[in-house]
């Protein structure tokens, strides 16, 4: 089993609206030394062991439905089974 | 005519268009299931509204990879026409068949409300029966319905008067208050506003007419060709 | 980790954390199974005789409401009740509370509330057509507040705009002592042919008892118990009952039961969803209606967990599941029937004819025991209600004289009052026209929704008035059905049937029992007097945060019908120059007011007795005048009085007015029961008024001077629209930023 | 300027339904060597310099804000202005 971990965040350019409204509420709590919050998607993925080329296919996979890349960009890192503990 | 009406799980405005068709313009209209590879008995596909596997990762993300994407494509490239009401015009975007995507409204909360539309285009197969700028009232339901696309993009569908519907009033974010925009063929239009929603006076607006009403005028000026 | 034995849960009284007193368990060694149960059979029995599964608190006053009529196809006991519409067909209504689990988890908590009350509908074999919802919170002026109602509201919009029901109506009022208790109440209402109703029943031997839906897990585990439990600071984030919703996947669900209802209605004997109490609940209860016995085999049950124990499956809650019961002859019909929809079916048990209840797991026999122990022996407490001193003292015979100095100034802040506020902000985020069949949204009295190729509509309203409950249960539980009543009437539909949430306290308490019962009771004698019967509903008891309890808060859902869909009205002014009347007499009510919470910051003082004769005159001739097409608008007075409701039916469609009325400025915040605000065209205004004789009074006319003025017998006041209109819209928004 | 990364995720044993319907999909598209997805948030909170004790703030809006310890766990990393490029 191995673990890739998957980061999709929007863009620069993008518009924030749930990282804005968390910002606002942070701010609302009295933590006023915080500037800037930005909310993005946190993938765990398992592959079997059978799992040949993970780059390739995660890349794949990201390109095709984790991300949609007219707003978004995304990273991952490949973890073993025993680091994912 | 005969019209597909496309099911994807989660689909659930399917049945309001599906209306929209056999009650308001009366042409023969079928149900598709999302499984099916083939479009070809069809003379035009309509995409509805809903939260197409719940809406899950993005809307419209994951029916992109759906069995009948490619027969929407074919029939995209045939020049049929393709209608995307609200996740519909997700999916299209999603599929690459319209420009831009639709990210989570400015104020972050679903909307729900009946608002004025302008028709910037009325010389599209979808718009024939508006007068250009005519203003009309159709619903909004969307959470993700905030038109972006970048400046380069903008500009073309501008300068090839892909913008076919735009917003009143600024309501989620929308660049340019774009609320429907048209491929450069002519043939594939996305909107966040229900049409199907409002074709009768006593939900409130029959504005939403004349759209099915162009879209089945089109067709048979085109066939008496 | 090793479970009890048998001895060790007596002696440990182990039973007692789970909820069963010393003399329940008793009688379950004793009388029921004669030896002691073991960890899952105790467990069952904790669970299927806590209050929220077996109303052993309650049963005795709910016995009270009258739940019959020539309409009522099916009553209390199913999972919705059933009302005929005539045409063959049937409208299936409930309400359900999630007060505990939102409270826990706001946007979840509230979500599968809507999702567990949408399966009800569509388990009896009814498409949901329609939600609605009441919601009780603190004062917005903290953050907890803000974030529970966001998330609350949020979560309720979440599942409904997802699996596709328009959310067309409700109520939203706040009050400091749901702070920390907030009541999340939903109500789900479905259409139905007569010929596809079906019955939550387990009958015939060997037929197949079959699990459809989303897998077990651990989730909510002792919901039930929970629910029936009070919250206290040190057991508010330990609790690990949080269920997840999918309406993706009850989506799939709903339109595969009803498909399944539809076209092969022959092959399934009995369905039921899995509700609080999972799938002991469902099961044992259909089998108890068919006097059968059950036998099942955990090892089949679709798990999403490992080492899950047989307590753990049977108590789960994980949501969007349901049972059916299944003739053996179309058991691979039934799987593929659900496999070509992506769900997930399996045979889990069978019927028997034993009446035993017997579960099977990794080959062992875990539990056996009578269905009806389980079921219909739970106990049944008679508690004695003691009337608080609110209410007894001398002081609670007076009425509140309220002072108006400024009546502009009066006017100006109730229309501000979170209460009486526009609700437009919150029920923005609900989809209310999906289906297209929305023909009055929230923002009037009550919602109607067409029924497609008829000329008939539905309409609906949730009204609770907790204030007024609260200082006078009695007469409180009255107003709160006439004003149900009131709000269909004005939208020109006749009250069939009613559906309830009754949201209380400790009951164990005999305060809070007399609070309970004495409001039942009066929620009774109006329900008889109008002839509406309560079909459905459901108990909420327990509702108290460090043992202070909320108001009592009974929640009335009540459905009325329209035979012409041309007879549909609003409470909105529609012209200028048309006749303004004020329908009812008004009297010094103030105690339990909006004004007197205003003005004094607290509500106290017993409530007017009411003529329920001739409240009920009122509402029929008010309604007679909208059936004779006399009528341009028509809306009920309630909270805020005449003020609040002229200032409500000018706003939508831009209108001002100019009114008189012969009484003193204060009368314009009483809050009278059955009074209603109408519209009538100068054309009609000779009929109007020879049908409505000395029950109507004309106070003015709609204006479109885009100004609001109200002459009084000893003042007079004249608002801008825009003003008035900005302090209501802006009101909420502005306390949510 | 400070950057920290929060990940939150559902525990163990609450459902996930948006991991399950994207597994689902993965599966369709040809990737059958998946077995698991789940998917949580992913924030990228800046602080400004003033920020004093940036592990006891992030833990309290963590706490209160960005998870409910109800059914979600998270962690955090910290990593300095020129680490966040
Ligand atoms: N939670 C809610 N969901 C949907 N609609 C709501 C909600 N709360 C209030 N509304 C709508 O706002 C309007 C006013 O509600 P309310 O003040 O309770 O009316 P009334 O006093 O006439 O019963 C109604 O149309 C109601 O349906
Ligand atoms: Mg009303």
């Amino acid at each position: 089993m191995t673990l890739v971990k998957v980061y999709v965040t929007y863009k620069e350019s993008i518009l924030d609206p749930q990282g804005e409204a968390i910002e606002t509420a942070i701010h609302g709590m009295g933590h006023n030394d915080i500037n800037g919050v930005r909310m993005g998607k946190y993938f765990e993925i398992n592959f079997t062991d059978d799992a040949k080329d993970i780059d390739t296919e995660i890349d794949t996979i990201c390109d095709k439905l984790l991300a949609n890349p007219n707003m978004e960009t995304y990273r991952y890192e490949i973890v073993n089974a025993e680091g994912a503990k | 005519m005969r019209f597909a009406v496309i099911v994807f799980p989660g689909s659930n405005c399917d049945k309001d268009l599906f209306y929209a068709i056999k009650d308001g313009i009366h042409a023969e209209v079928e149900m598709v299931d999302y499984r099916e590879n083939s479009l070809d008995e069809y003379d035009a596909v309509m995409i509805p509204g809903g939260f197409s596997y719940g809406d899950y990762l993005r809307s419209g993300a994951i029916a992109a990879q759906a069995p009948i994407i490619p027969a929407i494509k074919k029939l995209a490239h045939e020049g049929k026409p393709v209608l995307g009401i609200c996740n519909g015009f997700q999916i299209l975007t999603e599929i690459g068949l319209l420009p831009g995507a639709l990210i989570r409204n400015r104020q972050n909360k679903f909307i729900c409300e009946s608002v004025e539309l302008i028709v910037e285009d009325n010389q599209t197969i979808f718009t024939s029966e508006y007068s250009k700028k005519e203003s009309i009232n159709i619903p909004v339901a969307h959470g993700e319905g905030n038109y972006y696309c970048d400046d380069a993009t903008l500009s073309t569908l501008k300068a090839n008067d892909q913008i076919v519907f735009r917003y009143v009033n600024d309501i989620n974010g929308s660049v340019d208050n774009i609320a429907g925009i048209i491929n450069s063929k002519g043939n594939v239009l996305g909107m966040m506003p229900h049409p199907e929603r409002a074709l009768e006076k006593i939900v409130g607006s029959d504005d939403g007419l004349k759209m099915f009403q162009s879209i089945l005028k089109s067709h048979m000026n085109r066939v008496n060709l | 980790m090793t479970e009890p034995t048998a001895e060790k849960i007596l002696d440990t009284k182990l039973y007692k954390s789970w909820g069963l007193s010393d003399e329940e368990y008793k009688n379950i060694s004793e009388n029921i199974l004669g030896r002691l149960p073991n960890y899952t059979e105790a467990g069952l029995f904790s669970v299927m005789w806590s209050e929220h599964c077996s109303y052993k608190n309650s049963k005795n006053v709910l016995r009270k409401l009258p739940n019959k009529s020539k309409r009522v196809l099916a009553g209390p006991g199913e999972d919705a009740g059933i009302i005929d519409i005539g045409d063959d067909q049937a409208i299936v209504f409930k309400a359900e509370s999630h007060n505990h689990p939102s409270a826990v988890e706001p946007y979840q908590g509230a979500a599968t509330g809507v999702g567990g009350i949408i399966r009800d509908i569509f388990s009896m074999g009814a498409t949901p057509i329609a939600l609605l919802n009441s919601l009780k919170f603190g004062n917005l002026d903290n953050t907890h507040t803000k974030y529970l109602a966001s998330e609350i509201v949020s979560g309720i919009g979440g599942y409904g705009n997802c699996i596709g029901i328009p959310t067309v109506g409700g109520e939203i009022s706040f009050q400091e002592r749901y702070k920390n208790n907030p009541v999340v109440n939903a109500m789900c209402l479905g259409i139905i042919n007569h010929e596809d109703v079906k019955y939550g029943k387990a009958t015939g031997n060997d037929n197949l008892i079959v699990y459809v839906g989303a897998k077990t897990g651990r989730d909510g585990i002792h919901g039930a118990t929970f629910a029936s439990d009070e919250f206290t600071d040190e057991n508010k984030t330990q609790r690990s009952a949080v269920q997840v919703g999918d309406p993706f996947m009850e989506k799939l669900l709903m339109d595969a039961c009803i498909e399944l209802v539809h076209k092969h209605s022959d092959w399934i004997m009995g369905i039921q969803d899995m509700g609080a109490a999972g799938l002991v609940s469902s099961t044992a209860e259909m089998a108890s209606k068919a006097g059968s016995g059950l036998i099942l085999e955990l090892d089949e049950v679709p798990q999403r967990e490992t080492a899950m124990t047989p307590y753990e499956i049977m108590l789960s809650e994980s949501q969007e599941r349901m049972v059916l019961c299944v003739k053996p002859e179309f058991k691979q019909d039934i799987i593929d029937f659900f496999t070509d929809k992506m769900l997930d079916a399996v045979v889990i048990g069978k019927v028997t004819s034993d009446g035993q209840y017997r579960i099977y797991q990794h080959g062992e026999l875990v539990c056996d025991i009578p269905v009806a122990g389980l079921v219909d022996d739970s106990p049944e407490y008679k508690h004695v209600g003691v009337a608080p001193e609110r209410v007894m003292s001398q002081e609670a015979k007076k009425q509140f004289q309220p002072e108006i100095s400024s009546l502009k100034d009066t006017w100006l802040s109730i229309l501000k009052q979170p209460t009486i506020a526009s609700k437009e902000y919150f029920y923005k985020t609900y989809d209310s026209q999906i289906k297209a069949n929305t023909v009055v949204k929230p923002g009037s009295d009550a919602a109607v929704v067409r029924v497609r190729n008829t000329k008939k509509a539905i309409a609906m309203t949730n009204d609770g008035n907790s204030r007024l409950v609260y200082v006078d249960p009695y007469i409180g539980g009255q107003i709160t059905v006439l004003e149900a009543a009131s709000n269909l009437i004005a939208s020109g539909a006749t009250p069939i049937g009613i559906t309830d949430c009754l949201n209380y306290g400790n009951p164990e308490k005999p305060e809070i029992f007399w609070e309970f019962n004495e409001s039942v009771e009066g929620i009774a004698s109006a329900c008889k007097k109008l002839e509406v019967p309560v079909i459905s509903g459901n108990v909420s008891l327990y509702n108290e945060f460090n043992d202070e309890a909320i108001f009592p808060s009974p929640m009335i859902g009540m459905v009325g019908l329209i035979s012409d869909i041309d007879n549909v009205t609003t409470q909105d002014f529609k012209q200028s120059g048309d006749l303004i009347y004020v329908v009812g007499d008004t009297g010094n009510d103030f105690n339990g007011s909006e004004l007197q919470q205003m003005q004094t910051g607290d509500v106290t003082g017993l409530l007017n007795e009411i003529n329920l004769e001739k409240v009920e005159e009122t509402q029929k001739t008010v309604l007679k005048a909208i059936e004779s097409k006399l009528l341009q608008s028509a809306h009920d007075l309630s909270e805020g009085g005449l003020a609040v409701a002229l200032s409500e039916s000018a706003f939508a469609n831009k209108l001002g007015f100019d009114v008189d009325i012969q009484m003193n400025s204060a009368k314009l915040f009483s809050e009278t029961p059955g009074r209603f605000l109408v519209s009538v065209a100068p054309e009609n205004k000779d009929r109007f008024e020879e049908l409505i004789g000395k029950l109507g009074t004309y106070i003015g006319e709609v204006s479109n001077s885009k100004s609001l003025k109200i002459k009084t017998s000893d003042s007079n006041a004249q608002i801008d629209f825009n003003d008035a209109l900005s302090n209501w819209k802006e009101a909420i928004p502005c306390l949510m930023k």
